[in-house]
């Protein structure tokens, strides 16, 4: 039994007595202390100017939940920050709940809080109420991560699928596949290496810019999370009803990322990403849109990848490097690597 | 049917090449190639075998004969 | 940056659009051309080739996707093996999605099956390590490509001792295959193109028998949109010229004798032996079973496997698609019953699968294939 | 393998892809639906008058997910929604995020799913965005679910600790330890049978009138959940450095809670509940306050209990039934049965 | 409704004060009143009975909390067995936070030990059942109240062949421990208010001939409140008077001679051995081991467990606490290093323990105990 | 030291015994009881076994002594 012992959160953690109260402030509010959250009431209270707010929710359970460019940390606080921004809302305050497996070490609990402090302050997004859970072991995954969000929608904004149009212009604001191949690797058995990172990051100050600067020439937003690019395309060809092509040679995908798509068998276009957005511009502004974008470090690789056609068959065509064309499908499941 | 990529040889050990394609670098097997590879060798790769070396040579010969080809129209 | 500069330009527009050019010359009247592999297939519609081929040039998906060929017998008695207690099986992620008669893989885990996904065969033996309270069996799936990866797994085996582990074959060989398919009267095609990493292990050599029995071009084709328009071109000019010999158009990967260690290594684990092939039926010689040596490593005969087969799934015309009597929008149960959210047949749930390849890339629901 | 077999979620069913929505608008949409969530956006968008809003979060992890009186489901939306009214907030909004179990059972989600339906309908607060993820067998614990919450404070309302002062009058809304025992007693193993049920409600309605009824003169709200009241009068006594007192008799305890925490050797005040406030009402209003909310289902049961002393000692005395005294102190971990 | 009808009247406001209002008056002169049982010290702290007493009346716990007395050997012994790969525990709540020389069963648990709690030992058999591949080791801690039930557990594991169930005894008795309690020099007691589900069992009689040998009034009392005063009033008149008799307060669950049925169950299971006693050291024939004809549900044997007795942690006064030489908040470490979510002596975490109580329940912090 | 409840019994079946407190039920085993109950009697419940039998009239016998003591003043 030599060594030093690690400490572990037991289930009395989660109980709501002395223990847990020793959790959060021995812990959580070293790391993360607010006038909202140093009272520890179970609300807190904001003080908003009217005006509409956006208010999102979403849970993290990736694994590993450490890899290259982020941690499930950071990656909670960027998703839900990103979710406001795709409605062109500032966030403005996140909540942040926690469902601990018994056994999980304070060590790793503590790197995340820290990346959670980290990222929380550099996007300038406060958490401002939580919750722990803890269950036993077996009967979780070391760390479940909710976060939902508040964000405020200035006076005029509207970017929203209601809004592309026929000749819209379709921009990525960076390369694409960078997280999910860089979780897909990281797993056990694969045994890859390289330099790939996660692009976890929030990308609301890109937004700000964005809807400041087109104002609304700005159609609509989206973060290609689960699913990829792909998957976005399709569903929001389908919800407007309208076609869209976008050119295979124009999308940034990093070697690696190409690297180990083409070894597992998979498509780029269908892997997660956590800190890029797609834009639905007007055509008169997409140039614009990609300068502004690439002044910006969220956006530097910005480019246009394609176009709101005038087809009303909602399909999304893909125009291949090669000069040929292809369709492109909603995912079905999670990608697995294949053989054949 | 059988999905395999050439990977560039950048390291041999014994029975494990390490190898890369586009800066993703793994290891594969060499138990059922036909040549041991040398470094700065490619390998097709399949299923976490190296089933093929080829000199760097043979890939720009067979590219050359496409070239060749597409001329001859 | 070597690996991009080496290979970058066999997907380049410059290459491919030169080719292209002479390919569309050469087309002068239609012709029936099957890509026997299920990976030719899927870089066909991957790069959009299919919009690039002349009218003329009508292609035909053969049975070459390890996991549509494989019988609903051999399906169902993977996913009942999985749903036995001290059962923990590793497959290939191809094989998660496919429908037995009862769910599929994917749905047994969801019940409780222990099932692991790798990359490599070799993964299976630190799963059988790690779980030693299990009995391990990988599923081995594939042409002969793959045999040898797994042939070499069951040695390693042996060598290690390695008590928990088998393996159930349904591993499957090309040229049986393909003479079979010849043979029957439904199938009519001009030019095959062969697949290029069966081709690597069994060399070009192989198909000789079959061009000169049945006066079929045969052109060995890589994977890379310049390999497929290139071995494209060789067979219409084959046909054009009434020739019937076997070309080589991936000769970076493949020699005229294949692979002759992996073959061996091939030969020293497996015999061939009869099977059945979905929608085909039986081929002889087409299947590999495991030598007597090796038999503590025989999924089949260490758990005492009973394969039974099984009739197919209703309306499910995957037989026909697969001999290329039929394209798949000519089913009546594609885009309608069957997706890739609910495959009925294998041909829908592989994504080299034609059906999944139609559905998924395609672009008229009535598509007929051209 | 005779029977019907039951559909129950894959891994598939938390790619995001096919799989997802159809799970969404199979399930959830059938159940849930209204115009903020039919959009399928990842942020709902609210229109909101100016004021202050609460927002808060919760992640419920209870075993067994269902027990007489509710379930998983319906504890999540009344508790998310006590924790917003016990801030003095109307509810108007809450999201939904579920963590779940791959072979979680449709049926049992379903039901689940129909349960926070009729909670929710019977609350008059919509679930406005959601999200879904799945863990692979083993990895969770069938169902997780964490619900965030966004409330409108009214001008002019405050309730906190802050507004507790000497002479308080302490009023419990009813029954102590229902919901606590119901589950210990529905574990496996226990063998208990009662007509016991938990107690989960939501107390919005009961806090409204409160509020309009006793305007200034109710000063703080807390819901005794997890470390059941006792906790709750520790937590506030240090708070607000005042001493309190409750009167063991006053206590509405009922006999099936007081049988089961005898043979087990637990403290009833210990013990969750889910449906019940504590409020800290001037003594002026005080037995108004009780007539107040025993007129209505959620009080009928409602007591004055205790009250807030001048002694700035900060403790917490229960004066027992027999005629003696006591402290109360904040729970440790979990209550465990015990036998001696 | 007869149970409340029945038993709440032991309870109430109305009979309480009408005993309190006796003992009052009965207590003339300081005495000092050992309760041996920790569920006496729960419920006179649990009821306020304490604010009740005359200033003169002390109580002193003796040493009757299961938890409190198991020696630092015992657990550390069972925090190990917890963290043996194939040992899955079970225990009783009670045991659940004790700290070892090395964290608690709870901080094992956190680290991968199985551990389950349950409120019968006869739950563990099932356990048992269900994890058929573990050894299920079941906790036997208590006094002469439950060691019946883990008797009959034994004899039914017995029965029904179950192989891999066994008990780490390190149940203890009453009757020497208080022999040897008051065969010290350091203790001083006016009169014993003994333990009544102890008594159930062993019977009335056998407190006489500690009454006998030590002059010390015995009164067996129940739980309640007014079982508690009646008690005590009984004890305080035996003082007066210069007595030294065994009463009985507590006829309604304690006869003369007890419960046979049960002692001849314990008698066929165990026998009496010598064990150590925390703070007190080893007490001749004061604990239970397994005998030869069950020896195969004896853990200490199957497992073949040394049991290493250890100092006990430094500071920590629970031995003389145990034996009434001290209250609590004599300890430097009571409340300051020592508390319920850090506690360093067993007498902290144990719900019935005395520090606990006088942690959670009491009001000075440098309350003497009056 | 040895928490034990009385509970009523209201139901006998073999070895085990259903029985009743403040309308909590529970099943019991009856191994090491000093005396089988019937249905109406008290027993005294610790750890899942009953271990001692009680009639009705026992109970109480001891609260009429107690409050006997009660005058006593
Ligand atoms: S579409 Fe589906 S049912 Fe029809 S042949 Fe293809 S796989 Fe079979
Ligand atoms: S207070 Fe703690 S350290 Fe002191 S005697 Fe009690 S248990 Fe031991
Ligand atoms: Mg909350
Ligand atoms: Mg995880
Ligand atoms: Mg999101
Ligand atoms: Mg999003
Ligand atoms: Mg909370
Ligand atoms: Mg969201
Ligand atoms: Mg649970
Ligand atoms: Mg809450
Ligand atoms: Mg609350
Ligand atoms: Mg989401």
């Amino acid at each position: 039994m030599g060594g030093e012992i690690k400490r572990q959160i037991t289930l009395d953690h989660g109980s709501g007595g002395l223990k847990t109260r020793e959790l959060i402030e021995g812990l959580f509010l070293k790391r993360l202390n607010n006038p909202f959250l140093s009272n520890l009431e179970d609300s807190a209270t904001l003080e908003l100017n009217q005006g509409r707010i956006a208010f999102t929710t979403d849970s993290y359970v990736v694994d590993p939940i450490s890899f290259p460019g982020g941690d499930i940390g950071s990656l909670s606080v960027h998703g839900t920050i990103n979710d406001l921004a795709m409605k062109g809302a500032w966030p403005v305050a996140l909540s942040l709940s926690f469902v601990l497996e018994e056994g999980f070490f304070f060590d790793e609990l503590d790197q995340i809080l820290a990346s959670i402090e980290l990222a929380s302050k550099k996007a300038g997004v406060p958490i401002v109420t939580g919750d722990t859970k803890v269950v036993p072991r077996g009967k979780g995954d070391k760390i479940f991560i909710n976060t939902s969000g508040i964000g405020i929608i200035p006076d005029g904004v509207d970017v929203g699928y209601h809004r592309i149009q026929s000749g819209d212009v379709i921009i990525v604001s960076g390369s694409v596949g960078d997280h999910g191949v860089t979780i897909l690797t990281r797993r056990e058995g694969l045994g890859f290496s390289g330099d790939l990172k996660s692009d976890t990051m929030a990308l609301h100050g890109l937004v700000k810019t964005l809807i400041e600067e087109l104002g609304p020439d700005l159609h609509c937003l989206r973060d290609p999370t689960r699913g990829g690019v792909a998957t976005v395309l399709v569903e929001l060809a389908e919800r407007t009803g309208l076609s869209m092509e976008v050119d295979e040679e124009s999308i940034p995908i990093r070697d690696e990322v190409k690297g180990a798509t083409e070894i597992l068998g998979l498509d780029p276009l269908y892997i997660a990403n956590e800190g890029k957005l797609i834009a639905w511009v007007s055509e008169g502004s997409a140039k614009r849109a990609v300068e502004i974008m690439r002044q910006r470090i969220e956006g530097k690789e910005a480019n246009i990848i394609g176009r709101v056609l005038d087809g009303k068959d909602a399909r999304v065509t893909l125009n291949t490097i090669v000069g040929g064309k292809r369709a492109i499908y909603a995912l079905t499941g999670n990608p697995l690597p294949r053989i054949c | 049917m059988c999905l395999a990529i050439p990977m560039e040889v950048i390291e041999v050990e014994g029975e494990i090449a390490k190898v890369d394609s586009r800066g993703m670098k793994k290891e594969v097997r060499l138990d059922i190639v036909d040549r041991i590879p040398k470094v700065g060798d490619f390998v097709i790769v399949h299923a976490g075998f190296a089933i093929h070396t080829m000199e760097k040579e043979e890939a720009k010969r067979s590219l050359e004969l496409f070239y060749e080809m597409a001329k001859y129209v | 940056m070597k690996w991009q500069n080496t290979f970058d330009p066999f997907r380049s527009r410059e290459t491919v659009k030169g080719l292209h050019k002479v390919l569309l010359r050469e087309v002068e009247r239609p012709v029936r051309i099957m890509e026997v592999c299920g990976t030719h297939t899927m870089s066909i519609f991957q790069h959009g080739l299919r919009e690039l081929f002349p009218e003329k040039l009508k292609m035909i998906s053969g049975p070459g996707c390890p996991v549509c060929v494989t019988s609903q017998g051999d399906i169902d008695t993977m996913i009942g093996l999985s749903r036995e207690p001290n059962c923990r099986l590793v497959s290939f992620g191809d094989m998660l999605r496919v429908p037995g008669s009862n769910g599929s893989l994917r749905d047994a885990m969801a019940q409780g099956a222990k099932v692991h996904i790798v990359y490599s065969p070799m993964d299976a033996l630190e799963i059988a390590k790690k779980f030693s309270d299990d009995e391990v069996v990988f599923l081995g799936i594939g042409f002969e490509t793959t045999a040898p990866s797994i042939a070499a797994t069951i040695i390693r085996a042996k060598k290690e001792k390695i008590k928990n582990f088998s393996v159930l074959s349904t591993m499957k060989l090309m040229p049986p295959a393909l003479h079979s398919l010849f043979s029957q009267e439904d199938v009519e095609v001009d030019g095959l193109l062969c697949p290029g990493h069966v081709s690597a292990i069994i060399g070009a050599r192989a198909y000789v028998p079959i061009s000169e029995e049945f006066k079929i071009p045969c052109v060995i084709a890589g994977f890379e949109p310049a390999d497929i328009l290139a071995a494209l071109i060789l067979l219409i000019r084959q046909i054009k010229n009434g020739e019937s010999k076997v070309e080589n158009a991936y000769e970076r990967a493949v020699s005229w004798d294949g692979n002759e260690r992996a073959l061996e290594i091939v030969k020293k684990v497996f015999y061939p032996v009869d099977v059945t092939w979905r929608g085909i039926g039986v081929i002889p010689q087409s299947g590999l079973s495991i030598r007597k040596e090796f038999e503590e490593f025989c999924a089949r005969k260490k758990l005492g496997l009973k394969i039974k087969e099984l009739p197919e799934p209703k309306g499910c015309r995957c037989g026909e698609v697969l001999k290329g009597a039929i394209t798949p929008p000519m089913c009546p149960l594609f885009k309608k019953a069957c997706t890739p959210a609910t495959p009925v047949g294998p041909c829908m749930v592989s994504s080299e699968g034609i059906c999944h390849a139609y559905y998924r890339y395609g672009f008229a629901d009535n598509d007929s294939g051209g």
